[in-house]
């Protein structure tokens, strides 16, 4: 059992709690934030393959496909965004699939 | 590396992590902010570390980095939180 | 071997999935926007320790930096319309649904979510069990090697992007772009109003950083070709200043011509496809730079795409497309269904 | 003549260059856009000309051979696609031109819809340069990129109509696409781990089943049907290609869910062929059967004109997905060319729906099929095509549908599995269905009442035919194309598996 496996879980666990609270939250902002913990959990698991293990050398392809990742991802990010503002203000609604439910916006209070 | 050095990196890690529990407990966004704002420190004390026990400059400019987006970042925090000039 | 840098990985790659369960749970969003900025943090230690000082770089800057500004801009923007959607529901004055039909509710049976989550857990468990099977190994590393003397470059991973691989990053870029540009046919910007000046904190604060984010970005673009940095970095942190600039409500910021910011949008694109297409017209392949001058040209791209990467994160945090030049100050023009953009019009 | 090389680049050079050329000038905008379609379909001419001549071509991007450099492979299949994609897409170019030349409502809709148009034209062609790259690139990581570009443009596309439903259906379809795109990442993320190699065909020679490569495999498989809309993934598409504009739901419907059914003909057709057990062709297959079913359902009882077009698009995917166990069922080249015949006749007969929908909609100021009655009198030229490209969906000979079906269904009965065959005639009489609803509608005889008299300009009426009747010469025309596919295509054919290892 060596580090590098300890990455490729926690990346996987990242993807499955990703996905659980993409499917699974109902505001679009969780569900994007859900989806860039997917995303995150992707990225850490192609580089944690790419460390090399003693005598093989480092790959750098995955390391330039993980930062086109972070920069496609950054992009639709900011799309989404957006759109989850516009959304809100033309349909007086925040949740997308789910219940109607408000969540609780106030911070507890600063 | 020597062990003064990732002993201190490692001690560094568990602030952070003990910080944690800050953000999640709150009691007011003020105390999440704050916390926040110390893994910045913390992370840019960790890679300043890091740098001088694996000898590896590049780590240097990411805390460079680190250390301007934290910047960042609090302006964000403050302006988001108590009010500012955005409307 | 269980040094304290074996125990630093493990702490590390416990606390990653922690948090990011514990920001998925957490029934505040502004809290959750917290815990997503550390994570972005601790993501970047993550890359440090795996030995992707690229990647680390621009996760501090657009995973940490940028996206949590993002978040933080959006759910500022969503409070303050409840807020308005809160008051007109108090004045009795609540717009009627449109004719968007209520969603059925549809709460998952506990057994169905139940079934889901056991699919889901064995799928990854199956995951992680090949992936333990699986060496990792070899890969390109070793022909990204023999080749990087040609590239024109030191650094392996700028050789694999801008050269090896350049035409995926020429298409990167134009995912940016495209980006800038989707959000820029939703909506338009709402700059705050115009006579609220910055107070003195932030206003010194933008002074002395806003230029020393310049200058590290430069420093990024120039020292990418021999280690980690590149246009992607550098123009993170570039457009780090551009919404420093925003959020302190700087005059210049709302002066700057929307041609200008047009071609700012464009210069990187452009530049990089017609040196793709110089590379065709030389006799080449697409991309194919002449070998001695490579690292120039590479240079040449990155520091366009730079300053287009900056712009274009700065415009997607302004969040909408500049005002069309007959101005007027839309500033007030705030709260549900004021928007121009969100009278529907009959048309489909 | 230049080589087909040099027209693979014009395909994805010229419109990324228009693209931003057009952001940059939007004054000449509906300039470049036109000129792009025309440059665009001039290179395909090009490229298939010297692809018949030449044959099948690999290209290295910056001269870096394989194992690191990014290819483009150009073979038959390619080459069809390509040119779907530029006929398809000059045509709705002609009818974006007059669509959005037309003056109508207040001064506010004025400006909108100006708004609009210039936001139309890059979009549209930063879409169709990903599309182009998409069909050219061998290299997986590559098409995640053309894939992520395709669907940002496609999602700012559907939000342009500004409408809250469309910015609805939108941001799910962002959502959606979002998490297809990181299903498909992380099985190119595992292939590579596997092979260390991205490009398609070098994969196809090193595959060994593996519990990596299965689970790589599911997750591009599922990232990608997300994408294609497969029943039951395909709640985002109905309201995202019904509530769209006309243009961008010609656009969505006949090219962009086809690109990621083409990714999967190529990698359950040829690139994982040899791997995969046929029982994983069998459930693809059962799943386009409930799509066909489900679709033609729904679409029989939609109101809306353009929802009830959207429904037949998920039905009409679910034959591509029946097509596939007869893929593997087939020794010979029969299948494969329906599929592509239903590809390409389903593109041109959906855009060119689309489009006479748009026209009615704009005629009428509804799609409310119940109120249609009449519309024939004031617009016989888009109802004809409507009505056209609808039989020609029905698979009424000489469609290119009816082709392709009848190549299934030979294959099918000749394969001993008439249960495909049966399914694909019982989604003909459904398809029959839902356009004959619409088509007594339109045809009736009925003093027309409308309340908007906006003029249709010609351009987008007769774009909208031309479509149509390609749809249903396909059949006729469809030897040539075929023989394309079947002559340059080295790799798609078993034997050209053969000779690649």
């Amino acid at each position: 059992m060596n580090t590098l496996l300890f990455y490729d879980f926690s990346g996987l666990a990242l993807l499955a709690i990703g996905l659980h609270g993409l499917i699974r939250s109902s505001h679009p902002l969780r569900k994007i934030l859900a989806a860039n913990l997917m995303t995150s959990g992707v990225f850490l698991i192609m580089i944690s393959g790419a460390r090399g293990t003693g005598q093989t050398m480092i790959d750098p392809v995955p390391h330039a496909m993980v930062l086109t990742g972070i920069v496609v991802s950054v992009s639709t990010t900011a799309v989404a965004l957006v759109l989850v503002c516009l959304v809100q203000e033309t349909t007086n609604r925040a949740l997308l699939w789910q219940k109607r439910k408000r969540e609780k916006w106030g911070r507890t209070d600063g | 590396m020597s062990w003064q050095y990732s002993s201190a990196a490692l001690f560094l890690l568990l602030a952070i992590v003990a910080g944690l529990g800050r953000i999640l407990r709150g009691p007011t966004a003020a105390d999440s902010m704050l916390a926040a704002q110390l893994f910045g420190t913390c992370g840019v004390a960790i890679l300043l570390l890091l740098a001088r026990g694996l000898e590896w400059e590049v780590l240097q400019d990411i805390a460079l980095v680190f250390a301007l987006l934290a910047a960042l970042a609090a302006v964000a925090f403050a302006l988001r939180t108590w009010g500012g000039t955005e409307r | 071997m269980m040094d304290a840098m074996g125990i630093f990985d493990m702490v590390l790659a416990l606390a990653l999935p922690w948090l990011g369960w514990r920001l998925l749970a957490s029934p505040d969003l502004f809290r959750a926007m917290v815990l997503f900025i550390s994570l972005g943090l601790l993501m970047a230690l993550t890359w440090v320790r795996l030995q992707a000082p690229d990647v680390a770089l621009a996760e501090a800057a657009i995973g940490a930096g940028l996206t949590g500004a993002l978040f933080l801009s959006a759910l500022r923007r969503l409070e303050r319309l409840s807020e308005a959607e809160r008051r007109l529901a108090f004045a009795g004055k609540r717009e009627e649904e449109d004719e968007i039909p209520p969603e059925r509710h549809r709460r998952a049976k506990p057994v169905a979510y139940g079934l889901a989550l056991l699919l889901l857990a064995v799928f990854v468990l199956l995951l992680a069990w090949s992936l333990a099977q699986t060496p990792a190994g070899g890969g390109l590393g070793p022909a990204v090697g023999e080749q990087l003397g040609q590239s024109g470059v030191r650094s392996e991973v700028t050789a694999v992007l801008l050269n090896f691989r350049g035409y995926d990053t020429l298409l990167e870029v134009m995912v940016l772009f495209l980006a800038a540009l989707g959000v820029w046919s939703l909506t338009r910007v709402r700059l705050p109003l115009q006579d609220e000046e910055p107070g003195p904190v932030l206003a010194t604060l933008v002074r002395l950083l806003a230029p020393l984010m310049i200058m590290v970005a430069g420093y990024l673009v120039w020292i990418g070709g021999s280690r980690a940095g590149g246009a992607f970095q550098g123009g993170a942190v570039l457009a780090a200043a551009g919404v420093l600039l925003l959020l302190a409500n700087v005059t210049v910021v709302r002066q700057i011509p929307a041609a200008l910011l047009r071609w700012g949008l464009a210069l990187g694109p452009l530049l990089f496809l017609l040196t793709a297409v110089v590379c065709v017209a030389a006799g080449g392949n697409l991309l194919e730079y002449p070998p001695q001058r490579a690292g120039a040209w590479i240079l040449l791209i990155e520091s366009a795409s730079a300053v287009s990467i900056g712009v274009t994160l700065a415009a997607l945090y302004a969040g909408g497309r500049p005002p069309e030049p007959p101005a007027q100050d839309r500033g007030g023009e705030q709260g549900p269904g004021r928007d121009a953009d969100a009278d529907a019009g009959g048309r489909q | 003549m230049a080589d087909a090389a040099f027209w693979a680049i014009c395909l994805v050079v010229a419109p990324l260059f228009f693209a931003i050329s057009s952001f940059v000038r939007g004054g000449l905008a509906h300039v470049f856009g036109p000129l792009a379609a025309w440059l665009n379909a001039l290179a395909v001419l090009g490229l298939t000309v010297s692809f018949a001549r030449s044959g099948p071509l690999r290209y290295a991007i910056g001269g870096w051979q394989l194992p690191l450099g990014i290819n483009f492979r150009i073979d038959g299949l390619c080459v069809l696609m390509l040119a779907m994609t530029a006929v398809t897409g000059l045509a709705v170019s002609m009818y974006a031109l007059g669509y959005f030349s037309l003056r109508i409502g207040s001064a506010r809709q004025m400006s909108r819809h100006e708004q609009q148009r210039l936001f139309f034209w890059p979009l549209w062609l930063l879409l169709w340069a990903g599309l182009n790259g998409l069909y050219l690139s061998s290299d997986l990581f590559n098409i995640y990129v053309t894939l992520e570009i395709t669907g940002l443009a496609a999602v700012s596309l559907t939000a342009l109509s500004g409408k809250p439903a469309a910015r609805l259906a939108a941001l799910r379809y962002l959502l959606v696409s979002l998490l297809g795109s990181c299903s498909y990442l992380l099985g190119v993320a595992l292939l590579y781990r596997c092979y260390g190699i991205l490009d398609m065909a070098a994969l196809s020679r090193l595959v060994s089943p593996g519990p990596l490569l299965w689970c790589g495999l599911a997750l591009l498989t599922a990232g990608l049907l997300l994408k294609t809309a497969l029943f039951p993934l395909h709640f985002w598409l109905p309201p995202a290609h019904a509530n769209a504009l006309a243009p961008v739901s010609a656009i969505l419907s006949g090219l962009v869910v086809k690109a990621s059914f083409y990714l999967l003909l190529r990698l359950w057709g040829e690139v994982f062929a040899q791997v995969l057990p046929p029982a994983a062709y069998v459930l693809l297959g059962a799943l386009g059967c409930g799509a066909v079913l489900w679709g033609a359902a729904q679409a029989l009882l939609q109101k809306r004109l353009k929802m009830l077009i959207a429904y037949s698009t998920v039905a009409q995917l679910g034959y591509l997905f029946i097509a596939l166990p007869l893929i593997r069922l087939d020794p010979g080249p029969a299948a494969r060319q329906a599929v592509v015949l239903l590809i390409l006749s389903h593109a041109c007969a959906k855009s060119a729906m689309f489009m006479a929908a748009g026209s009615i909609f704009l005629k009428a100021g509804h799609d409310r099929i119940a109120d249609l009655a009449g519309i024939k009198e004031v617009l016989p030229v888009s109802s004809f095509a409507f009505v056209l490209a609808g039989v020609s969906l029905m698979g009424f000979p000489p469609s290119g549908g009816f082709v392709g079906k009848w190549l299934l269904l030979g294959v099918s009965l000749a394969g001993g599995q008439w249960w495909w065959g049966m399914m694909l005639v019982t989604g003909s009489l459904l398809a029959a269905g839902y356009v004959y609803r619409v088509a007594s509608r339109l045809l009736v005889f009925k003093a027309p009442f409308f309340s908007r008299r906006q003029a249709i300009p010609p351009v987008m009426e007769w774009s909208a035919v031309l479509l149509a009747v390609l749809a249903m010469l396909l059949g006729l025309l469809a030897g040539s194309p075929l023989e394309l596919l079947a002559a340059g295509n080295q790799v798609f054919s078993p034997a050209g598996l053969e000779v690649l290892r």
